[in-house]
Formats: C-alpha cells, structure tokens, sequence
C-alpha cells in the first residue's frame, strides 16, 4: 500500500519488557462519590458510570456514603471466602501443572468481584456466572470437593465427565451452568429476569462477563432486552484489563467506562473498584434493591486485574509485563480487606496465617477425598455410556443404538 | 371437531396450551399487539395479556437468548422468529445453549422453548423468504426438529412440542398456510376445508413427535418427503399414475426410522423429496439411512428431487421449487431404474 | 399466576381509534443547538444526542449555527430529488397493488433521511442503505428504469430475477446491495470505511437502519469495530417511529434517544431532525468532515415518521391511529422544504404543480419503457437457467448439472 | 523443500500471500500481538505491521461482517475464529451475506473472505474446544468448505483459498496441528517431520479447491474421509489388513464425486468417517451420492463411523472419537456384508 494507512489502532500502555503504566486509569477517591438513592433517574446519576465508587481509602478505613456499614464478623466471612477462592485456585492450577486435571481457570486478584456480589445477593436470587466467577458456587454452598470432582470428571462429578473443568452448575444454589461460549449467559440472566416479573416474584437475576465479552452479540441482546422490559436483573462487567492477550481497549474501552455502555439505552451504569469488597457489596445491594423495586437493570462495571494467566493454558508474559499486576492501582483485594479488618482492630497477621493455613487444610483434604471419587488416570471412572445421557428429555431411537454400540465396542476390549 | 387452515391450528395449539398452563409464554416480533405478521397468534394477547404474549424487539438470538432465561425459570415459552430465513442470528443461542444445557448440566437446568417459524417458499418471497434450513438443525443434537404438513398435524405436534421438554425448532411451510398446494401455481387455491387434515379438534390433543404417517399407501416406490412436498408428492404420484407409498416425517429429528424402512423393504424404491438445496440437505440423512437399512432389498438407487443448490430465486420460484413435474420425472427415473 | 406481573411492557401513546400522541417526542428549536467544530471531543458534544438539530423554524426560514447556506438552486435540486422519490413510489405501490410486481416499500416521509446524505457525501463514499433509502439510488445515478426492471425481475433486472423489488445495487453508484436481513449492512460499512482507512484513502462509508433494526446484533458489532477503530463511517439510524407494528419503545426508545446508543463507546451522536433536509445535509456534511479527518465514526438518528404502510404486505391500520403521521411534530419534509424555497422566494406552487406533473410524466415513461423488457406475466423472460450463475465465481460441477437438467425440464415442456 | 507442521504451513502460507498481495489482511482474536491462541499467525504482525494483522474484538459476528466490508473494498480478508465451536455467532453474516452477495448482486460486490478456525476434538477440549461443525456449512450454497489433513495440503488449500473470490470456511483439525494422528492417543506423539506430507514448500503453490486426493490405493473397500480421520483411516486399514483405497477428500464443497464413485465402482464397497456427529452430517451427502452413482456396482451398504450423536465429552473423548478400532470395525463390517 502506497499511502499510509489510517486505521486507529488501540495499544496498551505496555507490553513485555516495558514500564507498567496505569495512568490511563481515572481514579475517584475513596468516599467520594455520592450515592443516590436507588428511585435516581438514570440521566441523574451519569457520573457512576465514569466516576468510580471506592470505600477502602489508602489508609485502609471505610469511608463515605457507599460504606455498607459491615459488622467485623461479616467482613471475615468475606475474607475467608476470597481466600478460600484464591487457596483453591492455588491447588487447582498446581494440580493442573501435575497433569492431573486437564485445565484450570483461576481469579487471581478479582476475587472480591464475586464474593462481594454473592454476599450482597439473596438466595433467591439466580446467578449467570462467567468462568472466572467460581466464588460463586462457593458461597452459594458448593463444596469444594464437588468443584474439585467436576474438574477431575470423576464419578462424583456433577457434569458427569462431559465438561471441561471449572464449567460448574449448581440448581440448590441457584448458579448456573457455565457455558463456554463466552457471553450467552447473560441475555439467560435477563429472560430468568424477565420471568420472575411476569410471575410476580421478587427474586433479580445478577450476571457477569468479562470486558472482552462485552464485544458479543449477546452483550447487547441482554442490555436491550432489560431495557425494554426493565428487567429486574444486575449485569456486570468485570473489567479485569485483559481478554487472553487483548487488553480492554480491544473491546472499546479506550474513549469511555464500560459502565457507560447502557447509558444510550438507559440503563444506569455504575464504576466500581473491583477490588474493594466494600464497594462491590454496596454497589450490588444499591442494583439489587433497585431491581427488587422495580426499577429495572443497572450496569456494574467491576474494575479489577487479572492477576495470573488467563487459563492454564495461556502465557501472560508473551503479551503483557511480567510485574504490571504489582503496579495496578487497585491493588490486591484479598489484601486490601485484610488491612482494613487489621486497620479496625478485627484481624491479626497472625490470625490471617492461621486462617490460610485452615483453609489450605481444607482444600487439601477436599483434594483428598475427591480423588477417592476417580481420577483422569485411575478409576474408579465414571461410566462413559453415560455420555448418551440428557442430551435429551426423551432420547430418540438412535442414541440407543449408538449406546448399544459403544458398549459393544467396550465389551470388545475397548480401546481406540 | 373444527374446520381450520394452518393458521388458525397453529393459533389453536398456542391458545388450547396457554389456557391449560400459566406458564405457557409466546415471544417474538410483532406477535403481540398485531398478532404477527401470518396472524399466527392473532388474538393471543387480547386474550392473555401483553405479559404472557410478549412484542420483541427485532434480535432473534436475543429473542431465544431470553426465552432460554425464561425456560430456566420454570416458564415455557414459544418463540416466534418471524421468518425461518431469519432465524441464523439466534443460531449460536440455538446450538450452543438450547440445545445443551440439559446435557452440561446433566439436567440439573434445561429450557424448554419451542421456535416457531415459517419456512419454504412458494409465496414470492424472494431469497430471504423462502429458505428451509432444516438440514441444519437436524444435524445438531439436543434439539428436535419438527415440520408438519397440514392443519392436524400442525396443532397436534405443535401441543407436542410445547409440552415437551426438550427444545423443538418448529418449521411451518407458509406456502401451505392457508391450503394445501400440490405444486401448481396456476391451479386456483385451494382451501383446507376440503382437505380431511383440515378437520381439527378444537381442544387438547397431540401428534407425538417422532412418528412418521403414511399418507397414502402403495407398492412400487417409497416417497419420503415432509411439508408442502407430502401434497405435490400426492399429486406427481397420480399424475405419473405410480403405485407409490407416501411418507410425511412429520418429525426429522427424531426421524422415524421404522416407518422408512419398513416401506422401502416392502416397495424396493425409493424417493425423497424437500425444498430445501439438495447437496447436505436432510435427504442425504435419509438417503444414508435406507442405503443402509434396505440394501438387500433396493432394486434402483434412491432418487432426491430437491431445491436447487442456489439461494431461492424471486422471479424463478416456479422453477427453483421442485414442483409436480420434478417430482413426477424423478419418480419414473427411480421406477425405470433396472433392478 | 396469581401474582401481579411486574414486567415493564412499552405501550405506544396511541392505538388505533385513539388520538394521535406525540408529547414524549423531545425537540429543539430550529437554530437552538451549537454547532460544534467536527474535532469537538466526544464527551463535550453529549448534548447533541439528546437536543435535535434544526435548521428550518416554523416560519419556513434556515436558521442557525447548522444552517449549511446551500444555494437556491442545490436546494431546487434536492426538493426535485425528494420529490421524484415521492412520485416514484407512488407510482410503484399502485403497480403493486394492480399486481404487476410482487412487492413494494416505500419511503413516504422520510424521503430528506436519502436525500439530505446522498447530497452531502461524496461520489467515492460508500453507502450501505437499508430496505427505505431508495434515494440514495436515484441520487447515485440508477435510472428509474433500471429500478423499475428490478422490481420487475425482467430482462432488464440488474439482479436478473432473483431478488424481491427493491433489493437494488449499484457499483458505479457506491450504493451496496440491499440484504433481506436486517442490519447486516452495519458492520459491512464499517469493514469498508476500515478498508479504507487501511489504504490510506479518504473515502468514507455511510449506513443507514431503521430503530427497529437497532435490537440486531449487527447493529453493536459495527459500532464496537467502529469506535475500536475509529473507522471513517457515518452510522444512521432513520427511527421512523415503527418497526412493522411495534413502536420505537419497543426497541428501547423510551427512556434515552437513539443517537445515544454510541456514547458508551465513546461514539458522538446526533439527533437530528430527519424531515428537515437542511438539518439531514449539515449534520452528514459534519460527520463527513470529523471522519475524513480521522475523527472517527458518528452515530446520526434521524427523527422522522414512516408515513405509509410498512410494506405493501402491511396494514397499519391494525396497530396505529389513521391519523397519526398527520399529527406527527416534524410534518412531511418535501412540504417542509418546498414551502422554505417559497418562503424564500425561490419557489412557486405553480413551479411545484409543474415539476410534480413533470417527475410523473418521466416516472410513467420510464414504467412504460420497462415494461418494454418484460413483466411478471408477459415476455420477453429472463432465461431461468441464469439462476445457475453467480453463487459462486467458479462453479462446482454439481451446479452445472442441475442447470443442465433444468434445461432438460424446460425443454420436455417446463411447467410444474 | 522445509519440513513444517501445520501451524507452520498454515502460517507459512498467510506469509506467502501477504508478501505477495498487499491486499490480503488477517484479523480475528488473539492472533496480532499476540500471534494466536494456536499461532497460526505468529510473527505476522511484526511482519507486516498493526495495520494487515488485527487484533479484533471478541464478537465473531462483528469479524466477519467487518471482513465482508472489508473485502468489498478491495481487501482480501482472512478472518480467524479461535475454536469452530464460536464461528456460531458470525453464521448469520456467512450464510446470509458471504455466501449470498455475489449472487444478489449479480457479481457486482462480492467479498473473498477466507475464514479459518481450527475444528475437532482429541485435545481434551470439551465440548466448546472440539466440534466439527463442516456439515453445516456445505449445506449453504454460495460458500466453499475445505480441510486438509496435512501441512502440504494445508498451506496449497489456503493459498487457493485465500486467492479465490469465493468465500471459504477453512477447517484445520486441530488435534494434527502438531502430528499425524491415528487415533490411539497411547501412542507417543509422532511429528509431521516423519511424514512425506510435512514436506512443504517454502514459497507459492497451491492445491486446488475441489480436488480430492486418493492417500492410498486398493481394491477391496474405498475408506471416504477428510481431517484428522485420514490418518485413522490409514491406520485402521492396516490393522483389519485390509486392501482398501483412501481417499482425503481434502475439499467437502465442492466435492470431487469422481474421485470417489470411479473408486467406489472399483472396490464395490465404502466406508465414510469423519469426526462430526453422524445423523445429518456431511457423510449423509457422501453415501447419498455413492449409492446413486454407484448402485450397481455396490456390493455391500456403506458403512458410516463418525461421532457419536452427542456434544463431544471432557472425559470421554476417546470414546467419542471415532478412532482406529471404531473405524476397523467399520471396515470388517462393510467387508463382511454379503454382497
Ligand atoms: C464465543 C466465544 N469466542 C471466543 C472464545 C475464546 N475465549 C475464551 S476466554 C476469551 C477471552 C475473554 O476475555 P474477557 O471477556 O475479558 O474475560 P476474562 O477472561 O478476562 O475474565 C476468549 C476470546 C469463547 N470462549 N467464546
Ligand atoms: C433479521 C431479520 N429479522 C426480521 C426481519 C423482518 N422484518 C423486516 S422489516 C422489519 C421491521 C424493521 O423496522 P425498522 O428497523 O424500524 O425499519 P423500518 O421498516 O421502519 O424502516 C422486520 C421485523 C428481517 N427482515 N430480518
Ligand atoms: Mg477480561
Ligand atoms: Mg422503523
């Protein structure tokens, strides 16, 4: 081509080998942002969307009117689930590099993302996770040593072998099923929402994709659904910089918040720093009650960092400085809500080394047992005739038929 | 029992299964207020309100993206994608969640939608009025894939598919919406008051999906075929004056297996015939199957007369559609073939 | 159910055999809005995606920072431009009705929406129109015989038969093909004006969707490509109030305006008065100038009214009051234009009756020489074995042999 | 000559053409930067710069119909999806528009948009990571289908279809991106530098669209296959010992029917595998055109092995796929079948 071409193209700030730099990232001080009542018209409230709510300030207090006011005991409860998330995740992910379970997906540095979400929401109310949101099933009452089956496809595995690890379901806790298609779960988010209106029941639904997602048709099917309908749902954005190796600008989140993008179809949109489980909390309780109101969808972009690879099969330092983490301004919440609990008085280091060495002792147990369920290598395996189970209600004829051939082909030795 | 077209069964279904069942919801554009765009749910709303007969925004895969979400929640809902040509937008909420979710969640969640869309062509519609994608549903498991043929049959699988909890595409010829159409344009329309399947109860009763009628029966050649072709196969096997043995699927997904081979052992010749293009259309499915299931009592290849293997041309319907005539020349072709 | 529903369902103003309604439609005085310069930065111009921009005031006078000054004569031009696609239409949905083409949209009352970007964009823009820009044909220089062979499907058809009417194309023109799916257009412009860009060209590309056709998922991809690029494209979207039967609400218009959608991406919009062919021509000259100069993509929502059926398989009567285009704030836009030229003395209703009279006389002409290449029911046919051509730009074999035994078909006596 | 593998070919075959025409772009997910979540396109940025190698959004829907506007303004796009299972978003832009657009508009506008995504299982993907979606595209007209079994084939079938105005969906089994693969996955891995077929060129040339290759001659049984299950074939016919003609088919749409019928003819019996699920897939098109072409000279039905009618499981894909033992019983089984 002759002439230089003049197509915009979005850059990250830094990449491997150079200085991090978060300058991009515009910050409100903790406490500073007002909070509205939850009736604020949308056109009233725009500044969420830019601004940013935070209630952790630098020196590690709860501050302004976003403080939801926690008791200390409920705080190292949230403490206890973000690090029970950030322990297992440990395992899993070493687990995976053992070769023992055959991918992993961790949350590193978001976990407050979840936590604060599923603490502020009601049981009844029904979760639309991403992969990313596996706290989730924790708090909602998964056991860890389910999780763990399902990601070893063993016999205990509640996806009965046919899913990839970390694409858990739970009915009991009102998650539900993870796909793999990024995206699609949230317009479910909506319909589920949607039908808790038309049957008059005040249960939200509450649904989260990352900022890469946001690009997906199905981004905008959700928002546009909710609008319309005022559906009582919560949709989140986890903007955690990162899509594999594309950084949010990709997405288009270079000109304006991802917390904008309902405002054109009027939907209020709030900023929130990702990583202060105070704020989460506050932020998904003000949509909540909204929602439970009557007033319909809000946009919550959770502002946060994706602290290790994107997948056990992903290598961040190929795309993105090894130590940009370390520079992000938000910091790391699980250590941010420990130094708040500490900075009040409720939390000693010492405490918190206990509790991790608990909860390293619970995964590990949980790790355990789980294996005595089967592993990838070593039975006892799940029966893999099984696998022509539930693809429908009613099977038809020909799965039979294939069933009956499988199990000749087993009988027949197996094998490839 | 009543006398109605296609329609009007098709409203019938709706109306019968939504009086029974709260949770019964219809969704989709224009369905609401106007009663869509065929009148299929004309009505509806006036009768069960704007909260249970729902006027979309015009997104077909958020429109069964939230159906979903709705099925999840202990709804039923019945999705109207306003034409079968537009329903690829919706095709990734189709395959990789409808279709799915019972399987990944071992059946801790499932949604029970059904998609209602007109397809097929006959009405000048032009390429984005007239397609039959079929094939294309057919091939992916966890969905049932149903087109009926007339008035009966389309309420009765319709209940059916409502009823049923797995997710069913639901294909409606609109060609045969209001008669059945054996193929000539030039023929004055015909009512389905004249036809027998235009009898139709007015209350509750059902078509069990799955299972295949044989329309007319005969010993020299099996025709299988579904939609508006079962009637232009009735009338191409009259007019070449063949023995013939006609099967109307009903359901292509599951196929009645059965039925099919049954027939063809019994005539030894076969045909199959549907609008859609030819070339990995759902014919080349059957065609595998009786290659295989009636090998030894084949005595001439199977014949497929279909739409040609280009888009639905506007002006040329007449001789893109495989009318009478196509049908007829591919019956004698099989008959003629040597044993 | 015996709980109330909660679901929010938009409801029109007005429905048949009610008042015609139209106090929730916000505008501007003509002359009220400032006219940015073209690099005003997206966030100091949100002001524009919710005023409306206005250039001809009540008393039929251009008024105001938008006023673009086009000479009397360009405007005479234009007003010929708006007029012949009027007439024109007229003219096609009788023909329909006698039943001599199969199908006809017509573009009553939003004619400016064409006419006002086809005369401000430049020959080398790219349009990707929808369904009811058959303006931007006319203007490009289609003949009207040619458009009139192709509702026809006659031997003349630029889509030699296998397109409904009014799927017109035209290379020469810069006008693209029109699709049957709806918006797929949008992100077909913005892959163009990429091109463009890629290549260093300063082409620009322009599209056009109905508010109706906004809830497509095609509809956020392009603005998502569009704002991560900031591709050179003008996206417009002509809310006409319907789509078929259902309102603008009902695609999210009640509570923000559509020229909003954008600004969470960082896209300016304009609302613009759509039957104000002054407005239209400025604010495309605007958008024009701020892609050109690598500003980026503008989002355009022309306000306007569908003044006739949907199509002439629609009866609007079933779901909208008689009278309500009558009632309609921003009146007919070749009256609204035609009375300016006369305000401004440039224009008689003598001169208007004779150019009216005229337009038909070069309309019925053209209908007259069309028929001439044949018609639905009489010859000369376009050879039906052309429907072979063209699927692909080389053949499979397969496809030669279905042309060869339709041949076979046609000679053993065609028919059915 | 250089030895490569298949993400070598493939990349080496996009470095070919970009050198040479400056109007080929790439775009899609990961693949800048970062070169690919497979790196496929590894080095191609920094090659050929931010502006021909982009780094896209993750809406598939977005990359085609951006790629279709790009390639109607004189770009020669080669779009990217990560996984076949995601290429569902973009179906409506390829079936609706891609594949329509020459014809609508009478080769007025056209977009010779090449669309590559890795497809298949055997890499413990699970279901989003292992479909093989092909026969839902060679059943859209308008639109060629293409995947190749080996790196030689791989870069001479992608330079053809980069090079050719019509659109291509070009599947790359994924599970031999690094090896030949005969389905034991016991096996220790064997590299494509072992394999007269990792021999490639390093500059231009290309295979043609629509010519199938036969990988292995004999008299007793044609073995019709394409991807990853050409190996399999290979492998599985030793062990039955049988004398049976392979044949890659390498393209699916167009498909070399002469090449396989002249085969068929010879042997009198075929088997057909591929990796996606049976019911409607692509092999349906291929015994439907073998037992009319072939009817007399058939000695047995035509045997289909192919995945199982289910999403493709996590734990128990080697159960699913269908490898040597599947396929060798398949073979004995058409071989046994009285004539
Ligand atoms: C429809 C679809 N397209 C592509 C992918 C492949 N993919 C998996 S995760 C991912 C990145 C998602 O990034 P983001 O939404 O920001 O979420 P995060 O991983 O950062 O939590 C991609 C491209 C997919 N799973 N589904
Ligand atoms: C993908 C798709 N879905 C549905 C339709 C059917 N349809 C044709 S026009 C139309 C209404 C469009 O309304 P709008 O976008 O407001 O445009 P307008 O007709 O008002 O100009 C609908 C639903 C279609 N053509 N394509
Ligand atoms: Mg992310
Ligand atoms: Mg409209």
């Amino acid at each position: 081509m002759s002439k230089q071409s003049r197509l915009h193209i979005p850059r990250p700030t830094a990449r491997p080998g150079e200085e991090p730099d978060f300058s991009f990232l515009e910050l409100s001080a903790a406490g500073a942002v007002d909070k509205p009542s939850v009736g604020a018209r949308t056109r009233d409230i725009e500044n969420l969307s830019s601004d940013m709510v935070r209630v952790l300030d630098d020196d590690h207090r709860a501050v302004g009117p976003w403080n939801p006011d926690l008791d200390p005991q409920k705080l190292q409860v949230a403490l206890r689930w973000m690090l029970l998330n950030r322990v297992f995740d440990e395992r899993m992910w070493q687990i995976q590099r053992q070769g023992r379970i055959s991918f992993y997906m961790q949350a590193l540095g978001e976990e407050a993302v979840s936590v604060g979400a599923a603490m502020a929401l009601r049981h009844g109310d029904m979760c639309f996770p991403s992969y990313r949101n596996q706290a989730l099933y924790m708090v909602r009452g998964v056991k860890l040593v389910d999780m763990m089956c399902q990601c070893l496809s063993n016999t205990r595995d509640m996806c009965k072998g046919r899913q990839l690890p970390v694409m858990y379901h739970s009915r009991a806790g009102n998650v539900f099923s993870i796909s793999g298609n990024l995206a699609t779960q949230y317009p479910h988010a909506v319909g589920w929402a949607m039908a808790s209106a038309i049957k008059g029941e005040d249960h939200i639904a509450a649904s989260w994709v990352g900022d890469g997602s946001t690009a997906e048709a199905d981004f905008h099917h959700a928002l546009t659904f909710a609008a319309v309908y005022q559906a009582p749902v919560i949709l989140n954005v986890v903007n955690n910089q990162w899509a594999i190796s594309t950084f949010q600008g990709t997405a288009g989140g270079e000109r304006r918040a991802f917390a904008a993008r309902g405002l054109g179809l009027g939907i209020p949109g709030i900023r929130v720093d990702g990583n202060d489980l105070l704020a989460v909390y506050a932020v998904t309780v003000w949509a909540a009650d909204r929602a439970r109101r009557g007033g319909g969808p809000t946009l919550i972009e959770l502002v946060t960092y994706r602290g290790g690879a994107h997948s056990t099969s992903d290598d961040p330092s190929k795309y993105r400085p090894k130590d940009e983490w370390k520079a992000f301004p938000l910091g790391d919440p699980v250590e941010r809500l420990k130094q708040h609990l500490i900075a009040e008085g409720h939390w000693t280091e010492a405490k918190h080394e206990k509790l991790v060495e608990e909860l390293r002792a619970l995964v590990l147990a949980a790790w355990k047992e789980a294996q005595t369920y089967g592993t990838m290598t070593e039975g006892p395996f799940i029966d893999p005739t099984t696998m022509f189970d539930d693809v429908y209600a009613e099977p038809p004829e020909r799965l039979e038929g294939q069933r009956r051939r499988m199990l000749e082909i087993e009988r027949n030795g197996g094998g490839h | 029992m009543a006398q109605m077209n296609m329609i009007e069964a098709i409203r019938s279904a709706m109306d019968v299964v939504m009086d029974r069942d709260p949770s019964v919801v219809v969704l989709g554009e224009d369905v609401g207020y106007f009663g869509g765009v065929f009148r299929c749910t004309d009505g509806l709303q006036r009768k069960y309100g704007e909260h249970r007969v729902i006027d979309a925004p015009i997104a077909e895969g958020g429109i069964i993206g939230a159906a979903i979400g709705m099925g999840v929640n202990g709804l039923r809902p019945v999705a109207e994608i306003q034409f079968a040509d537009y329903i690829y937008p919706g095709f990734d909420q189709i395959v990789s969640e409808l279709a799915r979710l019972r399987y990944r969640s071992c059946g801790e969640f499932f949604s029970p939608v059904t998609i209602r869309t007109p397809c097929g062509g006959g009405i000048r519609g032009g390429q984005t009025h007239s397609q039959s994608p079929e094939g294309i549903f057919t091939h992916v498991s966890g969905i049932k894939t149903v087109m009926p043929s007339n008035p009966y049959d389309a309420k009765g699988l319709l209940i059916a598919a409502i009823e049923s909890d797995d997710p069913v595409v639901f294909f409606e010829p609109k060609r045969i919406y209001n008669g059945p159409f054996d193929g000539d344009p030039e023929k004055p329309a015909v009512s389905w008051a004249s036809h027998p399947k235009g009898e139709v109860p007015e209350g509750h009763f059902t078509v069990p999906i799955g299972v295949a009628e044989t329309v007319r029966e005969g010993s020299e050649i099996t025709i299988i075929t579904y939609g508006t072709l079962v009637h232009v196969a009735v009338a191409a096997a009259e007019a070449v004056g063949a023995d013939a043995e006609i099967i109307d699927l009903r359901s292509l997904s599951p196929v009645d297996t059965a039925t099919m081979t049954e027939s063809v052992k019994k005539t030894g010749r076969c045909l199959i015939a549907h609008e859609a293009t030819r070339f990995g259309g759902f014919g080349a499915e059957l065609a595998a199957i009786i290659q295989k299931d009636c090998f030894y009592h084949l005595e001439a290849p199977i014949g497929r007369v279909a739409g040609w293997d280009t888009p639905y041309p506007h002006a040329f319907e007449w001789q893109y559609f495989p009318g009478k005539k196509r049908l007829a020349a591919g019956i004698r072709k099989v008959l003629e073939a040597a044993a």
